[in-house]
């Protein structure tokens, strides 16, 4: 697994560099990447944050109708405590600040402690946890899920609507809402490796497949022979349609994303797949995303992801938004 | 007995040694059942620790804040984050003290134990490094000598790893391979028994 | 080499049912990708086509301000003389077309066979062959260059010129100019593979480096041990600004594109240093693109372009412009 | 001696099938020098071919007319629009007829090297299929008979691809790969003296 890069230890902060310098609507502040233009006042605040190697996640969402600041950490590493308040006090607008980061145990931490941190200030903070990876925990376990590509979705209807105005308590649900509507599973063909690790993050044979794996190469579901992307992606959408939804709803949308090294002509030949399964199943889908939208660095391996939405997530999800990596 | 800020700053020192020393077998622990880092972050934690120490100050609380800092500016592993919140709960714990007396160990390591089951929702038994504090900090309740407080200390960490070994992990990472954690050391307990060892030399 | 694919064969018209499938603005005709809307009257039309397996080129810049219809091959095949005669029939908006390709062998002859064969129907057409790729000739045989993804810029200029009532001639000459003004060179660090292959296009050892290689394979200049980013970076801007241009400027727009499984993070590295290099040389940097812009699949590796912008060329640039992976 | 459409449909059958044999090697030798698809590519071709021929047709022209449709529709690669290329020229030369002599073989074949020439930018000694047809069509010359033409077309097939072997490739790809070409069989002489070999059995 080879690199373009120079000392590992330098890894994240060049890559920093490198974004902020070709994308002048970004600033970046030590492990924070924040829009350069300060935050807007009046307007509830949104941060995220996490590992870095995931790119365009974590910072690469920080735009106008989607994140305000991002606190990033090492590659695959939750971002610090001082990052985590650094990106809080960056997005206070004076109407809080809503955490919206993936399930895992250090981020939250950290988060939590931040926000602690903050209220000597004022600023008033909730979380929103990410929470859609079904194959990390049982249904009745939903809480314990890991927070994988669906996040993108909460990050658009959440941006939108402090957007437009709402306040934080309308922010935090609306962003609830939208984790609690989306399903996210994943497969994984071949590991990354972390820059300067040994080896790389799993070790997997050259002709084989696993089903569910997480984006840090967490284990999954199922390891077999590598199957036709059609049993592959009718597996997917049976494993994402089955698992339970409190509002179901007959409009959803669907995020076929690349963990790396699948090329987009294999994202399309399974969201073929994945779109005539979901019309089967009597669903309309609306605005589907195809690409590099949550990666792990060079991972081959794809997740799909699937929203279901009522009229005003349709019309956030619609609403005008532009960061380095998406624009609606 | 009692320690002092120099105790400190030279247990600082053997942290830092201690990390760097067990970079390779933290790392090769977690690659079992995590992400393989805990040896490359805590290296780097612990060396941005030893950094931290002021020189001059006598304030053992101070010291602590010191390191709580350095952990905040530069960790963000789950493991990391739970040493940031042990460097607070004994920089409070010990506010306005220049030395702190062996028979108090017992009290701060259970309440390092119980802030960082609040902050990271561990319960003892997950096999995480709760129960490797959980183990140590019972080992010295009672205790008042220095030296049979190091041999309690030391004892206590090697029996919970022997004792936590053969059990399924219940948390973070880990828990997702289930019982294939039977067999193996907790990456967490091994490197909180490894610094144990290098700074109560 | 894992591929989600199903029958190699159905390879890429899969890729392309999910293309549009995906993107409702575009549609396709057998080996045809175009745009849903009818060719507009009175615009000139642009097409452009070439071998699958490099997306989003070529099919992905079908879009309003850039190309109006693609022809597009099997993977690393040329497009068939039909297929470039119905695009160029789908482009035609009765003020000619434009064909704008990279300079191969095989595609050249067809798109030359598609002209004269809708000669007979009054469609007048040109052509400008992309030749960015400075690895494969001598400045003073540029002319044999292959075109690799510098074109994305001839694209989006000769688009922008189109969209805004040029006729024929003058769109011809602005896609030349464009081409003319830009330059590209590429590393490979991996190689991808056929669908259907028995084995990758070529071999490399684990821990090497081809500088010059081409986006099939073509070999480069040389192959050595890996090198840090910096240096690969400052070998490759030390290469492009050595290659004599026309008509340099002092401002240049500059794509670091990923050849596939190079990840966006080592993207950002070397643009850190490619950006910090342009600028050392004097040269402002306008409008840069960081991405996968042009791939090869799997592979990895990644290309930097640099092209000269006179006024009008920066203006051309900046028009709007939209098709499903760039947005301006 | 001529050639009728009977001989052309058997013709084409027979390159399928030959085709069909040759994917491997041919796909081998592509592979040294170039993309590795001569095999693929033309296996698929020559079936789109055998399959274009329509059944009743009787005049020449019309089939090869029905073979370059074919080819225009089911090929994008150097080789394979140089087979549309051939395709349409001998549509074009044989308009109107039935039978096709041999003695006008050589000049047939001449025509469709010149336009592939003419089209593809070869030169005569690049060492492309240009140079296979080029000795084919000059060993015909002058040549009457179907048994000789047979004879003569086949050794002049492979005495090109002996004479050019030793040389480097100056053309498309393989031009990239400069001196490592020689030694190595340019894939489009190989396919062409491999579809000959068959087609005139
Ligand atoms: N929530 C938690 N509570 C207690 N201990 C934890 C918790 N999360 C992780 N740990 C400990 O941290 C160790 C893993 O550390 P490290 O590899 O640095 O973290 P990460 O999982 O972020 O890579 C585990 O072995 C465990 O002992
Ligand atoms: N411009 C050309 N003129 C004559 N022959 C050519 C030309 N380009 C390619 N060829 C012939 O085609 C062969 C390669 O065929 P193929 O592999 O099908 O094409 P591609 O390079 O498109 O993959 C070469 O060996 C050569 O004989
Ligand atoms: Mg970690
Ligand atoms: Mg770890
Ligand atoms: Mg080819
Ligand atoms: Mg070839």
């Amino acid at each position: 697994m080879k690199k373009l890069m120079n000392a590992p230890d330098a890894f994240v902060d060049e890559m920093l560099d490198g974004l902020v310098a070709a994308h002048p609507a970004l600033a970046r502040e030590a492990r924070v990447i924040r829009l350069a233009a300060p935050a807007r006042k009046g307007k509830v605040g949104i941060v995220s944050g996490g590992g870095s190697g995931h790119l365009p996640l974590f910072t690469g969402y920080v735009g106008r109708g989607l994140l305000d600041a991002c606190a990033i950490g090492d590659v695959f590493a939750g971002p610090s405590v001082d990052a985590c308040e650094q990106a809080i006090r960056a997005a206070d607008g004076g109407r809080g600040v809503l955490r919206l980061y993936g399930n895992y145990g250090g981020d939250r931490m950290n988060f939590d402690l931040a926000g602690e941190m903050v209220e000597i200030d004022d600023i008033e903070t909730t979380t929103v946890l990410g929470t859609d990876d079904i194959a990390s925990a049982a249904p009745a376990e939903s809480g314990k899920r890991r927070g994988v590509a669906g996040i993108i979705y909460a990050y658009k209807i959440a941006g939108a609507k402090a957007d437009a105005g709402a306040d934080l308590a309308e922010v935090t649900a609306t962003a609830q809402a939208a984790v609690d509507a989306c399903r996210t599973i994943g497969v994984a063909l071949s590991p990354c490796q972390i820059p300067g690790a040994a080896a790389p993050t799993f070790a997997i044979g050259a002709d084989e497949i696993e089903m569910g794996m997480g984006i840090h190469g967490e284990p999954g579901i199922w390891r077999d022979k590598l199957r036709s992307a059609d049993d592959v992606a009718d597996e997917m959408v049976k494993r994402l349609l089955a698992d339970p939804v409190k509002h179901a709803s007959d409009r959803v949308s669907v995020l076929v994303n690349s963990l790396g090294a699948t090329p987009l002509e294999e994202l399309f030949i399974v969201y073929r797949r994945v779109a005539r399964q979901l019309t089967k199943n009597g669903l309309t889908i609306v605005r589907p995303l195809v690409g590099h939208y949550v990666t792990s660095m060079e991972m081959a391996g794809l997740s799909i992801s699937l929203i279901h939405l009522d009229a005003a997530r349709e019309a956030l999800l619609a609403a005008p938004a532009e960061c380095p990596f998406w624009r609606v | 007995m009692a320690l002092d800020a120099d105790d400190l700053r030279l247990a600082a020192d053997r942290a830092r040694d201690a990390a760097a020393a067990a970079h390779d077998e933290l790392n090769a622990a977690d690659g079992r059942l995590g992400d393989g880092d805990t040896g490359v972050m805590l290296k780097r934690l612990f060396a941005a620790i030893a950094e931290a120490a002021p020189a001059d100050e006598r304030d053992v609380s101070k010291l602590f804040q010191a390191f709580a800092k350095a952990c905040a500016a530069s960790t963000g592993s789950s493991l990391g984050t739970l040493v940031t919140v042990a460097m607070m709960t004994l920089a409070k714990a010990t506010r306005g003290r220049e030395t702190v007396p062996v028979a108090e160990l017992a009290g701060l390591l259970a309440a390092v134990r119980d802030q960082m089951m609040a902050r990271g929702g561990a319960q003892l038994g997950d096999k995480s490094v709760v129960d490797a504090l959980d183990a140590v900090a019972r080992s010295l309740d009672g205790v008042t000598d220095g030296a049979a407080a190091r041999a309690a200390a030391r004892a206590a960490a090697i029996a919970a790893l022997d004792e936590f070994r053969g059990r399924e992990n219940r948390l973070g990472r880990a828990r997702m391979f289930g019982a294939r954690t039977k067999g193996l050391d907790d990456p967490g307990m091994l490197a909180f028994a490894r610094l144990l060892d290098a700074v109560i030399v």
